[in-house]
């Protein structure tokens, strides 16, 4: 294991010091328990916006928190779903009075913590709703099992409920929307290799030189299955299938298309997979209108990368286009 | 022995806590081939709270033991088996509300309550592959001793049972079921953990019922 | 070698359409001879900022194209500088009466190419000077080499001459205040592990576990001393003090400090190493009034970092503040 | 053979880009120890281009040949390289132009030129570790024979000469400097290029010469 820390055990503390120390214009960090809010919160009469998750997934979600997007992030330890508590002061800190919407990644450690702490912040007088994101399509969906994980279409909504809740949307008009959006994108993500969480200290699987892993979440996870390692265009095209028949994607759709890093990937290959993902998308008979290329929700140091495809109609792609300013996210102010 | 008082209890989570510390690595690399490579961490950082946390704190009843012990998990652990070990110790505070030891069958109930409240949380059943698949059979396994040291091993015997007998199943809740036919050939940390729960209770009443034999000549 | 590319000698222009696709709405892209400029190029009466550089480096520098910074970047193969008709062409494309600057690393090759293509220029009519950025500290200032590389005050300095080009300043006040900025900013970098050119497929060097490369530029080349893998604290502190005593910073001064990622280093990596250095920048008596946290410098796929510090003053801040929009940088806009 | 014909200069850039393209791997290998590891791709896409250009395009005398070879480096090579040798060749065009041949005087005068202008552009002297090592050396061995084939061998062998003791200098231009004592020990990557580069003309002769020897007896 090589990493740029300091004790395994303060990873998450560390970093967060350094955020509040580098953005301390848009954000404030609690260390005890740790979340970051923007600095302006709570906003009256605004609805609060909080996610959460493992850490390990940098700039996801701390690196959102700001105007138009989220206002609070709960991080817990690397690859652990936040505690109750953390949930719970976080959504406090930005009540402003409009209620509480909890982004929530399907995994069930993130479900059933967000959901305490939803239970207890409703006994305390607060609404809450909650918008889950399940759009990995590598995942097969089923009552019978967690379902499917949560991955880059988290980031997408993130962005669009935060500039949705910043336009004054009510609590109830955000889960719709919510719901809206989680019902109109898919993802599936790829890794040339694992990645160590660093108690750990050990890589989470291994890889020979021409293999990869196929179908992999966020958190180091082995895949639905290794293959072969192939070209760029090529997983481009194994990643895009699934993604494009599951929705489906139909002829004439207009698309926001996101070619997203899982931590060790240089933007120079992102681009490459974006060239292709973008003709097989036009092949498909898709308007690509709105683009995202880069790390935004990564697996620490795992070389590999996802794609994922939200339909957009003229709400989304306005939304998408307004103002946001956090410390990873910036465009319109 | 044929109670749980409230110093055993107390000992217990003493028990849990050394035996998790010492299975961190082991815990982790079951989590590391199937999951995330975190269960490992979480138990030793919940259990490290519960220990400091008792240091400090005076329990004046069972109930308010475990609810202490449940709290802290759910506030430390986080991921899956935080709310899970969680809420089951917090179920367990409610049947234990206001006694200061809790007889065979009290403890029973409580343990069964505890195992409900998991499997109502994490909407599984055994054969999911999940920390069910060891608490169910351990707490089933109570009722075939009367005496509670035996009970307690017997439990302790069939959760390992049940843990080891996760190897072959597909998981079907949690991380585990991302995998799919891969999670097949690989143990579940949480019912790895389990077992190391009632692993623990069953030497902390080994000790006591040896401790009291040495006493008083009977168990 | 694992990557995500198909023919290794189609990188770099698998990318550029990568780009183009994505960032239609900003650039354009040329690929005979390769280059990007803004979409709204050439803009009349404004000098044309024109960088380049080998490839390998993403996002710089066409990920620093558009508004408010380059209005061309000229992107060679990998680690290779590109040839003078690019940058000739590049150049030409962006004119719009009122000179062109060129934005050089001190490299040798891309000295010569851009002196060469200055030159043609010039025989064309064209106006063109050039500022040199030479800012690493791991390598000794002597004019009997090839003196220093330059590095990340690079990105600064392209965002800040970017902002000025845009509210009007001439080709001279450019160059001066070019210059300026090169006088005022110091970096240093570290690797954990080597980089992999893809035509040649193998690490340009091998590490132990425990080892790092201290003083490394952005080539994917050793640096100046290998050493033993220290905590990230005591690596911050072996980079920042060189780069604290070099310029030398003083007490009371105001900087912007970076730290950049070389490019599978993440980003929760950084902010550990953003932490230290902010301690370590205000134990020496510096405020610092803005930060950049991020890869926006890279040598491909090598994980570790480098340190910008650069010393501002009110003109600078404002500069640093005024809008960019660009595919890698965008705000106020 | 005493004159180099436009013919022969042809032969000499396709025998020089057969040799770099069998030694892409070495002259990587040798920028991988003290540059960035493209010397070998630089000077094959250069040679490849030029060879291409060759093709195509009619070259009326010398001068145009060596200009078109050395524009065709400038804007294909890149790196420190292609302006250095793209220098060179535009160099060597000055002496060489509207001249169908150039006696061996005119070679050394050519040759000369070019490497003044690397010297110049680089600012690099002998013992700086760099192409200059093997470049001053091998024109200086010129004129150590009369005959012409004979001064390319002798240019050609000091300039491997010249390579090879750039191994023990320590670098003080161009990439390789960045290391500064960490250069020492390695072969400079331009300056075994540029021997191949004399290497190439020193086959060329040879082979011509031996066929001109088939046919008329002498050299
Ligand atoms: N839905 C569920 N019901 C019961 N137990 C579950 C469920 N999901 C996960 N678990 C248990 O939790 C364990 C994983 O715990 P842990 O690694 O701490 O959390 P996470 O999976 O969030 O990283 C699994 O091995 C399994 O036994
Ligand atoms: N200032 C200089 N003068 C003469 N030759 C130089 C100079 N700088 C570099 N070189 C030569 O160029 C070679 C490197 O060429 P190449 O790898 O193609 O370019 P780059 O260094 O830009 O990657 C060196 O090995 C050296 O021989
Ligand atoms: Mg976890
Ligand atoms: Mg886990
Ligand atoms: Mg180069
Ligand atoms: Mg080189």
């Amino acid at each position: 294991m090589k990493k740029l820390i300091n004790a395994a055990e303060n990873v998450v503390r560390e970093a967060l010091e350094g955020m509040q120390a580098a953005h301390a214009d848009r954000i404030r960090v609690s260390l005890e328990p740790f979340y970051a809010v923007r600095r302006d919160a709570p906003i009256a009469g605004k609805v609060g916006l909080v996610s959460g998750g493992g850490s390990g997934h940098e700039p996801m979600h701390s690196g959102y928190v700001g105007r138009g997007m989220l206002d609070a992030a709960c991080p817990g330890e690397i690859f652990t779903s936040p505690t109750p508590d953390q949930i719970v002061e976080a959504s406090q800190a930005v009540n402003g009075g409009a209620g509480i919407l909890h982004i929530v990644k399907n995994y069930t450690g993130d479900m059933m913590n967000f959901e305490l702490a939803a239970e207890m912040l409703r006994a305390g007088g607060i609404a809450v709703e909650t918008v889950v994101v399940d759009d990995d399509v590598a995942v097969e969906d089923s009552r019978y099992t967690a379902g499917r994980r949560g991955v880059g279409l988290t980031v997408l909504i993130e962005k669009l409920l935060g500039a949705a809740a910043e336009e004054g949307g009510t609590l109830a008009d955000l889960k719709r929307l919510g719901d809206f959006i989680r019902a109109s994108g898919r993802s599936m993500g790829m890794a040339l290799t694992a990645c160590t969480v660093p108690q750990h200290g050990k890589p989470s699987f291994t890889l020979a030189d021409d293999e990869m892993e196929l179908g992999i979440g966020i958190h180091g996870e082995p895949g639905r299955r290794r293959a072969k390692l192939v070209s760029a265009d090529e997983v481009t095209t194994m990643l895009m299938e699934p993604i494009l028949a599951d929705l489906p994607f139909r002829k004439g759709e207009e698309v926001l298309l996101f070619v997203n890093g899982m931590g060790a990937t240089p933007l120079i290959e992102l681009y490459i997979v974006y060239r292709k993902a973008a003709q097989i998308a036009s092949l498909h008979g898709l308007r690509v209108i709105r683009s995202l290329v880069g790390t935004y929700i990564s697996s620490l140091e795992m070389a590999g990368c996802s794609i994922t495809l939200l339909r957009l109609n003229e709400q989304l792609s306005k939304l998408w286009d307004a103002p946001v300013d956090t410390p990873a996210l910036r465009w319109g102010v | 022995m044929t109670e749980l008082t409230l110093d055993q209890a107390r000992l217990w989570f003493a028990a849990a806590g050394d035996l998790v510390e010492r299975e961190i690595a082991r815990l982790t690399e079951l989590d590391t081939a199937i999951g995330d490579a975190d269960h490992g961490f979480n138990m030793q950082r919940g259990f490290y709270a519960v220990r400091k946390k008792l240091e400090v704190t005076v329990t004046e009843d069972l109930g308010s033991l475990f609810r202490l012990v449940g709290m802290t998990l759910v506030s430390t652990v986080g991921g899956a088996s935080g709310p899970l070990y969680g809420g089951f110790f917090l179920e367990m505070a409610k049947v234990a509300n206001g006694k200061a030891y809790l007889g065979k069958n009290e403890i029973c109930t409580a343990l069964a309550a505890g195992l409900n409240d998991i499997k109502r949380r994490g909407k599984a059943e055994v054969g999911d592959k999940t920390m069910v698949d060891s608490l169910s059979p351990a707490v089933a396994a109570l009722e075939s001793a009367t005496e509670l040291c035996a009970a307690f091993r017997a439990a302790a015997d069939a959760a390992k049972t049940g843990a080891e007998g996760t190897i072959p199943l597909e998981a079907r809740k949690g991380r585990a079921s991302y995998l799919g036919q891969r999670s097949i050939g690989h143990q579940d940390p949480g019912a790895t953990s389990s077992w190391l729960l009632f692993e623990a209770l069953a030497s902390v009443c080994q000790q006591a019922a040896e401790k009291g034999g040495a006493a008083a000549g009977s168990c």
